[in-house]
């Protein structure tokens, strides 16, 4: 038994709850932390943990996730015999279905999966934003000698979207597993949605859902299989964000202008890489203001910026006042304008002299290429 | 093999480049950093490719390591095409001889065959130690024009600074009548900028004879150049106009960097229709800190910015710590300028660490004799706390100091 | 600058290769044709990226243009790392000093530098002409879980040819107790393959202790090999076993290529799970015409195949017309055979050309104290209408004959 | 202005008369010649050319051509500031709908066209195989003033498929243009359907054309400019092939055994480029017979093959008898089956003793991954 991974990342995930964020692209492909997308997280992870064969299942507006990933060159993933293969929504060229939950899509693919020389497959949702070494993962997962292990944190389910919560005995195996949609602001320990496995037991629990009609991974495979004793919680102490909708986007945001979350997410010796765009660095101009804030290349500064994240190509002409906000690339913010608790997305004008406010609880969204 | 080629770069790396001191110690010249992410050798990698030329030696053999892991597979200029692409080029040994460059025309000469494996119509010549963005394709369209056998890139330059330079004397359609290597009395201020570009058939024919005078430096300044004038072979100017800047010293590396800062300087690097390129380092945005002052100044990716810093460069992976003051300076990657540290008119090396409180430099006027008194701290050398560096002290890596 | 790399491989390209002749009068051994459409050098970057070892140095001080030109960005061998990749690597100058490779030693004790900038914990040390397949990554687990300083790739040859090689002799748990290079009585059968992979740091210990013996050769197997058994030092064999053919005479090179034609020789280039790469030509696929025969061959891609070819290796885009008989030879790529030549027990190098009705070779039944006599016409050489090339004789370029 | 092209490569094309050929693929993928797909002449055309900034208008079935162009690495085309941009059916994620015809494909890409800064454009139908020097054509097409020129070559209408007809005058302007759909042993001048013209003309056409609801390229732009008497007519003299049904694939597939078109598509100094495989070479064994066929890479042949054409990695077993057919990639033709005028698709087992048999005229197709 050889002890490579593979990974599988589903690039879905609640379009629906980010307020036109991802009218044009998918949640994997949101931008996060001034130069990054989510799929940069997943990917370098990958990549840095030497899984190099990469299946990326795609569902709709999938066409910025591919802009950006092109072959994987930026990941170092242009590769003959592994890299990148993507699978768009349709199995195959003829039909026009997609597919309905991940045992369908892993099933459309398990051709892929069965052909790749790996023998253990790495399985990751695509909305999550953390630098995890899987070669520790792994070892822990063979230790065990777990069925499967899930990767979990600690964190309070602060909005309404469906997470899973894990309970685990004194070794460490799963003893419960169920589902709440409901904030609340005790630690749990939540499940990452992302799974360690060996390509055999995946293979096989996946033929046997499939051919029962089941549809969703984590009710119709994992809840059943709590009750067999092999699943492993593993939990990641560093940094690890999931994303789902705009409050979280917002929170997590915020949560990289602390130092030592910079140094979990970037400090240590696996990168996170990203598209290569070839910006020039950011210059400062004679009037700019900047405190606990992330910067991306690229920008012009020459108002006030605080505590907020701007990405690439950001232009902060005189006499603004930008606050708890993030500005994406391309953004240009006009002489005197004002943002407090403001999310705009890719190339938004903010014209002179206009002010937008919104709430920690509530940024407000600008949508792409808007000028207000 | 190859496919023809139209015109292939030839990119004389040079020597160990003395003159830069610590900072090139350890590499080549082309390979120092510059303007907070970039490397000297990128404005010539991104010009050449810009102006649609896609092979290019590079010709060095001096410390090749840093610079062919830094160019590597070519990637990041687009040098990474099926056919041609970036090469460093070290001396070898045929099965008759092999010796080191004995000059610039001897180091051509030594790849003759390199580019003959193009089949090229034409060379490109340049120098690995100039900050410009240049359109060599419109030269070459002039050079092809003219029917020229050589053709070199001149630059207007005040008369007081034109001894310093190769003189060309050229006639109203821009032939050349004259070349004087750095003279006393300049007949004129067009000054040879160090890029030629010429017909390879005939600069095959007088690499050859070169070689053979025992008597030859060797080189394109003194002798193919004038050798070529004496024999009335058909040479041309080619008039540069912009921003144009030797780097080739402390002061004037320094200088360069400064004139980022500057809008009128003439060096815009935003302009998208003409990228220069970069080897990018896989790092975040960077951070700037509740108690740290920007002030006309560049501050590349990756850094933790917390002090106070005016009219300088920072460049990739820089911490500034707070209470540190950086004024006029240069920060190379990764330095650390640790509390309360005073940097003035100064360039620190790259992995470089600034103890508490130490004194880099001292603010300066101006230029003596047209040098400033830079301070230098070496790539990787520690300063202890407290200590002092004055202005134009250097400090390498064996102590020194 | 770069990242970590486990294991770093660097390839001994090696001098001239005086001992293949003409075909090395212009290239460097490892880029000489083989097998239809490969080099010799594509079987060593193959193993070495389909062993996960991404990152290779190829030393060579000799012709280095048509190894950098041939592995280019290194894209064909999935060598086109973003860190890491494969590098030529010639001789250069340091700060200090600066010298030709003095042997296989002194080769790697140059190149010091270029190891250390990944930081290997690990150095695999390769020959470059050599054909066989083998997943370096194997013997790499095994030196790991030996903990050795070095481990020696070995062969178990018969006894009668032990005599031609270095010579181990291990205990039961491979460790190596004695050496010996090239014994008049061998105690074993156990022969170097030319293949190491030391414990980075033990090496670099030994290479510096060796440069600074004036003494010394400078060579692995006379001196560092030698040495660290005298020490103690952990070293291992590790036993390989399928095909491996060292190609260093034209002999063995016709040899090594009779072999594809051969399926028990245990050369097998088909196996999809263990490709080896070749840079590709570009050609279309190739033409058999009314007149042709073809036999127990093997044809490449843009030939234009129209006479009778038995049990030989015709390489990309070769032409051979009408009525021209080819016997147990190698074409090399791009080569003629004009109508009605025989061609037999004959190397036909790149580009040459074999006029109508030559005789090239004749047929051996063997080979004379282990030696074919193999005629060979050089590359680009043109052998006139009706000439002849005795069995065993070598035509270069000049003339000669 | 500045003499550089850039291209549009129109991947749609006749899918319905293959006959299964283009269940899986466009027509602008189809393999040809042994080792190439059809796209692969157009690109390196374009790319010997010095035409690198390429857009490729998909339609449906697109994920072999994707598959096969991939960044485009193979044509050196994968450039940062060119290169291959895909164009997918739908123009926004949102919509749906497929676009129309060229008029209005051209129009969603309108802004890709304006911001490229080439000056000129080469317009190409994904179903042609020619080699051909852009830049010769655009020389002539400044020097004569044209508004548009239009390549074409002399030959007859075997089929039933729509050509277009050119007529011209002394001077080599075009005349006449129209569309005919009865075949006809008459040599004609036929349009190539791939035209070069100014980035600024083509701009005008589509938008006026555009904004009166007009569809078709040829017929409401290109008929009606005919008056006006500024198209040119540039004839190729050397092989160029359009193909559209089954018929003329087997035709012009044929016509590359002969020499002299091997020497016009593949003999001069620009080589057609196709995506690499690392095949290793062709394999003759004690039994082989090959009379007057193109063989690619990778086959291992035992038996007799005349006036055909293998693919990479086919197997001919002991007393097959190949003659007149087309045996795609992978292709396994067992121990005394025989063919005759067939055209088997990629990885296609004809069984141990079978016989399939063909006309000329209507070669049988055995489709994709079937075992016969």
């Amino acid at each position: 038994m050889n002890t490579k991974m593979m990974a599988i990342l589903f690039a879905s995930g609640n379009e629906n709850k980010f307020n036109d964020l991802t009218i044009h692209r998918t949640t994997t492909s949101m931008p996060f932390a001034g130069r990054y997308r989510l799929v940069d997280f997943a990917l370098s992870s990958f990549v840095n943990s030497g899984a190099t064969r990469i299946g990326i299942i795609t569902r709709n507006n999938y066409s910025s996730l591919m802009d950006h990933i092109r072959m994987g060159r930026d990941w170092d993933l242009n590769r003959k015999n592994s890299g990148i293969a993507v699978f768009p929504p349709f199995g195959l060229n003829t039909s026009k279905e997609m597919y309905k939950g991940k045992i369908e899509a892993l099933h459309t693919i398990l051709d892929f999966i069965e052909k790749a020389p790996e023998d253990y497959v790495i399985l990751s949702n695509g909305n999550t934003a953390a630098n995890i070494d899987y070669t520790k993962v792994l070892e822990k997962h063979i230790e065990s000698g777990a069925d499967l292990t899930i990767l979990c944190h600690k964190a309070q389910c602060v909005n309404s979207s469906k997470r899973v919560i894990v309970g685990r005995d004194k070794k460490g195996f799963v003893n419960d597993l169920y589902s709440v949609e409901i904030p609340s602001q005790d630690l749990k320990l939540v499940s990452l949605g992302v799974y360690v496995v060996a390509k055999s037991i995946l293979l096989e629990w996946v033929q046997q859902a499939y051919a029962r009609g089941f549809v969703d991974f984590e009710t119709d495979i994992l809840f059943k299989e709590v009750k067999n004793g092999k699943l492993l919680a593993y939990e990641i102490t560093e940094f690890a964000a999931i994303i789902d909708d705009v409050k979280t986007y917002y929170a997590e945001s915020m949560k990289v202008l602390d130092y030592n979350i910079r140094e979990q997410l970037f400090g240590g010796k696996n990168k996170i890489f990203t598209k290569v765009k070839d910006s020039v660095p950011t210059i400062y101009g004679d009037k700019a203001v900047v405190v606990n804030s992330l910067i991306a290349d690229g920008c012009t500064i020459n108002g006030t910026v605080i505590n907020s994240i701007l990405f690439r190509n950001v232009k902060v002409e005189d006499g603004v006042v930008i606050r708890d906000s993030i500005v994406m690339e391309d953004g240009t913010i006009m002489e005197n304008s004002q943002l407090s608790h403001v999310i705009t997305d890719k190339r938004v004008t903010v014209q002179s002299g206009r002010e937008l406010k919104g709430l920690q609880t509530y940024p407000i969204v600008v949508v792409k290429n808007k000028v207000v | 093999m190859a496919s023809d080629k139209q015109c292939v770069a030839m990119l004389l790396a040079g020597g160990q480049g003395t003159r830069l001191g610590v900072l090139t110690k350890e590499v080549a010249k082309p390979a120092v950093p510059f303007g907070g992410k970039y490397r000297i050798i990128d404005f010539t990698l991104s010009n050449t490719i810009n102006s649609d030329i896609d092979t290019i030696g590079v010709l060095t053999q001096y410390q090749p390591f840093e610079l062919n892991q830094y160019i590597g597979n070519g990637q990041p200029w687009d040098f990474d095409r099926l056919d041609g692409g970036a090469f460093v080029l070290p001396p070898y040994q045929t099965a008759k001889s092999g010796e080191w460059y004995k000059g610039t025309a001897n180091a051509i000469y030594q790849n003759i065959n390199f580019a003959d494996r193009y089949n090229p119509e034409y060379v490109l010549i340049l120098s690995g130690d100039h900050i410009y963005k240049m359109d060599y394709s419109k030269m070459l369209n002039s050079h092809i024009k003219n029917g020229a056998d050589c053709t070199i890139a001149v630059l207007d330059v005040p008369i007081e600074q034109a001894s310093r330079f190769g003189i060309m004397s050229a006639d109203s359609n821009n032939r050349i009548t004259e070349f004087e290597e750095k003279p006393k009395h300049p007949k004129s201020t067009k000054a040879s900028m160090g890029i030629y570009i010429f017909t390879w058939a005939k600069l095959k024919e007088y690499l050859i004879k070169d070689e053979a005078d025992k008597n030859s430096y060797n080189d394109f300044g003194k002798n193919i150049i004038p050798n070529m004038l004496r024999d009335g072979q058909k040479m041309y100017t080619y008039d540069f106009v912009g921003y144009w800047k030797d780097v080739g010293t402390i002061s004037s590396l320094w200088e360069a960097n400064m004139d980022l800062l500057d809008p009128q300087s003439g060096i815009n690097l935003s302009d998208r229709r003409w990228i220069i390129y970069a080897r990018n380092a896989a790092e975040p945005p960077h951070y700037v800190g509740a108690n740290a002052k920007l002030f006309n100044s560049v501050v590349s990716e990756g850094g933790e910015i917390d002090g106070d810093i005016r009219n300088s460069i920072v460049s990739t992976g820089v911490v500034v710590e707070k209470g540190a003051v950086i004024k006029d300076s240069v920060l190379m990657p990764n330095c650390v300028i640790r509390k309360g540290a005073v940097v003035s008119h100064a360039i620190v090396g790259w992995n470089a660490e600034v103890g508490e409180n130490c004194i880099i430099g001292e603010e300066q006027k101006g230029p003596i004799n047209g040098e400033w008194k830079i301070a230098v701290v070496g790539p990787n050398v520690s300063i202890k706390k407290g200590d002092k560096v004055a202005a134009g002290e250097m400090i390498g890596a064996e102590g020194g100091k």
